[in-house]
């Protein structure tokens, strides 16, 4: 339901799209189901002149069926719902899959800056790639990333992949996603954070193992002119 | 102020002035409860602040702490009075209660002198921000008690409202009870 | 004091109030509470207009972007973020919780349990000092340099404890201090309302004879007074950050933002209850009278309302799922979350049984406490979205939640209101209120409210996050056709407000110019019906009534009147 | 506690409340023993500190004198000076619920604020810091690990 709208491009935004769609179905019927009920209680029981409405204490059991079965069947359906969503908070935030690449995304009043590892795969060392608004990943490739706040809450949401996480200054929050289709899409900050909150977008660039490794290869700094990377100890103890 | 019907009944079988007062003991636990408990949280996670608060001054403390318990036996002392309907003797030793808590912030005003001359002020670190900000709120707490105290032993005096006299008395008992806590957990603690 | 001599006492005042009172002492100083929960009503009322002209301005804002709103000019980031603050804290804090709570509370609690006043009438009249304090504070951080806080209602630092990320430095400051004080006022007011149901209930009134508004709003105050506590102390170590330079929520000092997002929340959350249910009682009120029907299974709404209480307390950190607590912790509050829809549920369908076999009226009041339950009942389901922790990845927020919660908190704090003034606007100010206008308004309200929303949940599922003052930086959200419902949302809120002029119109035209009431025009049992109206100060002239049975005896089969009033004596059955 | 000190009750049960009523001399028994505990939680950890030199044995001594006894101490005076025993039950209940729910914020906001590492998160500046002009005698070195 919410691919007709944003496109799915993450291993397992599929997933979230499941269970919103399951739990669309079901809150669906009983939404459903208790306005009918409503509706048609009002229509049927609108005053007629001489009738007297019952005396229902709805104190006696047989009475109190109708409360106690919705009851019951509430219970179930929760237990669905639960079930199906843990597996799927499980999957995006508990679990983390080896990983094929990492990348650090550090977030400041109003912008992102991204360090790509480079053409060696690796972070901290000379050949990292930091940019400014923009990451740059490949299809079909698990990535962590660290993300990091350089003063106040931020947070990393990129809605194709159904992936949102919160970045706190002081702390350094790991999470991993797997990009299934190529595509430039944005990248918001969800959490407000001061005036230039609608400031911040960044785009996602999604590309093919090729056009990745052209990227890495066009942009890679070279090695006589680094500057140390920030490492994340660093970005902890920041003053 | 005509005194409404509505103050004068309990169904409950309990006076409502106590009532309330427990009902107030009640909130107020939970606004203890979020200072303490964030310190706690901090205090535990952070073991570094042992270094900080061996700079307290236990014995101050711990004088506090017998000024706060002997102004609670005479609030209690005074609760007593007045159920023998001995409204002079209750006044009295509220009196001396109130005395307990102006040594308490007497003893406080000293101690936090002597600790912010040495520098260690509210923004020192955290440990020492927890202290001024529990310490603070329950100073607060005993300059209200003090103040309520003043009205009761006036009235307690000419033989009015003897019921207050426990009402009070509770209420003092409540910021003594937050005052034990407070004093293992921001001068013993080490 | 003999009754008697006080309530001769009571007539001579009333009858020459403005030669012995003058307008101060009756209408500002007053400690009866009736008096002090009018000045709550309208000064709630007056909030409101703060609280829709932020709207209408941040609205225009979204809709089209740049532009100079009429009767604000051009909205800027700054002011944008400062709007929605306002608007949110406002309509929380200084609407719902004050015309639910204080007003209703103050005006029914001792006419409903068959009082003549509060049992601390002075303390009542502090408490509403205390709020009207809290209302200029918050109203004066305007026009303070740098602006009113644009925190977000939620305040997380660091953005909210220092001033060169958030810029308004002292605006942050006075609305912390502004919630503090509306919190202490609320505490008193809370105290007061629950000693006085615990004491002074009329002879005979045994604890399930006791309506349910009042049992609900007695249920808020203990839930508000049990949660309120860790966020005061955190609004104190907040205020020390701002002003002292502390690092509490300081992470370079050791302190943790993360602990004050827990501490708010461990309030903001049972908060949400402590609105919905006093609304909820209201609208048990309202759907027995005019349904003429005993309510479904009285103590099992008493026994969901208290459970709904309880759960309320587990469930705080699903407004943090991502918002970096341990992803271990998300799997318990999902959990608890989703259960508590049990109850809430159950409480639905409960109401929804009270209408089998009635004999409807559809009177304004009975129309606005049905479309609280229908209206209610989808903001009650898209909350299952946001509890579904793997759901809330995508969800969190986005204008999804921001239309959930407004599916929750319209009809709680204005259907619920409405519903609550027009059926208990009789007995105020002895005159009956204009059904046709206000049907009109009824509509002119719930048609356009839904042509608001209904927009946001599509928007929200498609990807607007919140809080955001110009979409054009975000390409993906300008897609074909999102603008378009960014501005039908926006114009139908134009018609929303256009027709609250309606109402207002209607309150104090019939305030003045209505018809007389009787003393119980809706022939409804409860005792607040018995005193006249309206009430005078001590509220039952002929002695404090007995109570004899339960306040939903509609269409007892033995009677020929289909109500009967609880303090009718068994002896009349006829 | 003794015989005499519940005489009066008897006389007076005609007010309920006023049950608890003792002679002045038992509460200043029982502020005598405060008192002596007083001077345990004090006495205690100052022994904690000097005397014993395991860690572990004077972090124990310290927990029992200093807060087992402050419990106790609390228990004494709510028992008795607060008269909590004669008092309606539910008041009880409710101070008790009171501290649950302390007990419960604790017990949910702990996992992200007591502790500075959890699944995928990592609170580095918490690990990090150091008192301000603080040698590092008392705190331990785990911040410094990672360099």
């Amino acid at each position: 339901m919410i691919d007709q709208y944003v496109e799915s491009a993450s291993t397992f935004s599929g997933d979230i799209d499941n269970v919103i769609w399951v739990v669309l179905l079901i809150t669906g019927f009983w939404f459903i189901l208790a306005e009918v009920v409503f509706f048609g209680l009002i229509f049927k029981f609108l005053a007629k002149p001489g009738v007297k409405a019952k005396y229902v204490s709805g104190e006696k059991p047989h009475e109190k069926r109708w409360v106690t079965l919705p009851h019951y069947a509430t219970l179930a359906f929760d237990v669905v719902i639960i079930v199906l969503a843990i597996k799927v908070w499980h999957d995006v935030k508990i679990n983390l899959p080896e990983a094929d690449s990492t990348v650090r995304i550090i977030s400041q009043q109003w912008a992102w800056t991204f360090v790509h590892p480079g053409p060696d795969n690796k972070l901290d060392t000379p050949d990292d790639i930091t940019t400014v608004d923009e990451l740059h990943v490949e299809t079909d490739k698990t990535y962590h990333f660290e993300l990091s706040s350089r003063d106040v809450l931020h947070s990393f949401s990129v809605p194709v992949f159904r992936l949102k996480q919160d970045m706190i200054p002081g702390r350094i929050i790991k999470g991993w996603f797997k990009p299934t289709q190529t595509g430039q899409y944005d990248i918001q900050c969800t959490e407000i954070c001061g005036i230039g909150h609608a400031l911040m977008p960044a785009r996602i660039i999604i590309e093919t193992p090729a056009q990745h490794r052209i990227w890495n290869q066009n942009n890679a700094p070279k090695v006589a002119d680094v500057t140390p990377t920030t490492t994340p100890t660093q970005l902890g103890g920041m003053p | 102020m005509i005194r409404p019907i509505a103050t004068t009944r309990e169904m409950t079988g309990m006076p409502t002035g106590r009532l309330a007062v427990w009902w107030l003991i009640a909130s107020e636990i939970v606004i203890f409860g979020g200072v303490l408990g964030s310190y706690l949280m901090h205090r535990i996670g952070h073991k570094e602040w042992a270094a900080a608060s061996a700079h307290t001054n236990t014995w101050a403390g711990a004088f506090n702490t017998l000024v706060l318990l002997t102004s609670s036996l005479s609030a209690v002392l005074a609760h007593n009075a007045a159920l023998r309907k001995d409204g002079k003797r209750a006044a009295k030793l509220l009196w001396f209660t109130i005395l307990g808590g102006g040594i308490f912030l007497v003893v406080k005003s000293i101690e936090w002198t002597g600790e912010i001359k040495a520098g260690y002020t509210i923004t020192a670190n955290n440990f020492w921000s927890f202290y001024y900000t529990a310490a603070g709120l329950h100073g607060l707490h005993v300059i209200a008690g003090m103040i309520v105290m003043m009205f009761v032993a006036a009235d307690a005096a000419k033989g009015k409202e003897l019921q207050r006299v426990e009402n009070a008395g509770l209420y003092w008992h409540f910021v003594d009870l937050v005052w034990i806590f407070l004093f293992p957990l921001l001068y013993i603690a080490k | 004091m003999s009754t008697a001599a006080a309530h001769a006492e009571h007539d001579h005042a009333h009858g020459h109030a403005h030669h012995d009172e003058g307008f101060i002492k009756k209408y500002l100083w007053s400690t009866d509470h009736k008096i002090i929960a009018m000045q709550y009503l309208f000064t709630g009322i007056f909030m409101a207009f703060i609280g829709g002209f932020t709207v209408y301005a941040f609205r225009m804002q979204l809709a089209f972007p740049g532009m100079s709103v009429p009767g604000y000019g051009r909205v800027t980031a700054t002011d944008y973020n400062a709007l929605v603050t306002t608007h949110g804290s406002v309509m929380i804090f200084w609407v719902a919780m004050p015309v639910l709570i204080a007003a209703l509370g103050n005006y029914l609690i001792p006419l409903m349990i068959g009082c003549d006043d509060m049992v601390f009438p002075r303390l009542n009249r502090l408490s509403y000092q205390l709020f009207l304090l809290s209302s200029i504070v918050l109203i004066a951080s305007f026009y303070v340099p740098g602006g009113a806080f644009g925190g977000a209602w939620t305040s997380y630092p660091p953005l909210s404890a220092k001033a060169e990320y958030s810029l308004t430095g002292l605006g942050s400051s006075m609305w912390l201090f502004a919630v503090a004080l509306e919190f202490a006022a609320f505490l008193l007011g809370g105290i007061n309302f629950i000693t006085t149901v615990m004491n002074s209930r009329a002879p005979g009134m045994k604890m399930f004879d006791v309506p349910i508004v009042v049992w609900m709003i007695i249920i808020a105050s203990i839930l508000f007074m049990a949660s309120v506590g860790p966020l005061i102390a955190g609004a104190v170590m907040l205020l020390f950050d701002q002003q002292l330079g502390t690092g509490f929520f300081d992470p370079a000092k050791g302190g943790d933002p993360v602990l004050w997002q827990h501490l708010f929340w461990f309030f903001g959350h049972p908060e949400v209850y402590v609105v919905l249910l006093p609304a909820m009682g209201i609208v048990a009120e309202i759907i027995t009278v005019f349904s003429r029907k005993k309510l479904f299974a009285y103590k099992t709404v008493l026994y969901t309302a208290i459970g709904t209480g309880v759960l309320s307390f587990f469930v705080w950190a699903h407004h943090q799922f991502i918002a970096g607590i341990d992803p271990r912790m998300a799997n318990v509050f999902s959990v608890t979350t989703l259960l508590i829809s049990i109850p809430v549920a159950e409480m639905v369908f409960v109401y929804i049984g009270t209408l089998y076999g009635g004999s409807i009226r559809l009177t304004t009041p009975m129309l606005w406490a049905l479309a609280f339950i229908a209206e209610f009942l989808l903001g009650g389901v898209t909350g299952i979205f946001l509890g579904a922790s793997g759901a809330d990845i995508y969800f969190h927020d986005t204008y999804f939640v921001i239309a959930h919660f407004h599916y929750t908190f319209f009809p709680i704090a204005f259907i619920g209101s409405f519903a609550a003034i027009t059926y208990w606007f009789p007995k105020m100010f002895g005159k009956m209120m204009n059904e046709t206008w206000g049907k009109v308004h009824f509509w002119g309200t719930i048609i356009p409210f839904n042509a608001i929303f209904i927009p946001l949940f599509l928007l929200g599922a498609r990807g607007d996050h919140r809080r955001i003052y110009d979409y054009r930086h975000f390409p993906d959200l300008m897609k074909a056709g999102m603008q378009d419902l960014r501005v039908f949302a926006t114009l139908a809120l134009l018609v929303l407000l256009a027709f609250q002029v309606v109402f207002l119109v209607n309150l104090f035209y019939s305030i003045f110019r209505g018809e007389k009431a009787s003393a119980n025009p809706w022939n409804a049992n409860t005792l607040e019906w018995q005193a006249p109206s309206p009430p005078p100060h001590g509220n039952f002239p002929q002695g404090l009534p007995n109570v004899y049975r339960g306040p939903y005896e509609y269409s007892h089969p033995d009677r020929q009147d289909d109500y009967w009033p609880q303090t009718e004596p068994d002896a009349a059955k006829s | 506690m003794s015989d005499t000190a519940h005489a009066p009750a008897s006389t007076d049960a005609a007010h309920g409340h006023d049950a608890h009523a003792h002679p002045d001399s038992f509460y200043i028994r029982i502020w005598g023993i405060l008192l002596v505990m007083l001077v345990i939680s004090v006495a205690g950890p100052e022994l904690a500190h000097r005397v014993v030199s395991n860690e572990t044995v004077a972090f124990v001594i310290v927990l029992f004198t200093a807060f087992g006894i402050a419990i106790v101490k609390a228990y004494m005076v709510v028992k008795n000076f607060m008269h909590i025993g004669v008092e309606k039950k539910y008041v009880g209940y409710l101070l008790i619920a009171m501290l649950v729910l302390m007990g419960l914020m604790i017990g949910g906001v702990g996992p992200d604020v007591l502790r500075h590492e959890g699944h995928r998160w990592v609170n580095q500046a918490a690990k990090d810091y150091k008192l301000p002009g603080d040698t590092g005698h008392h705190g331990d070195a785990h911040g410094e690990a990672k360099h």
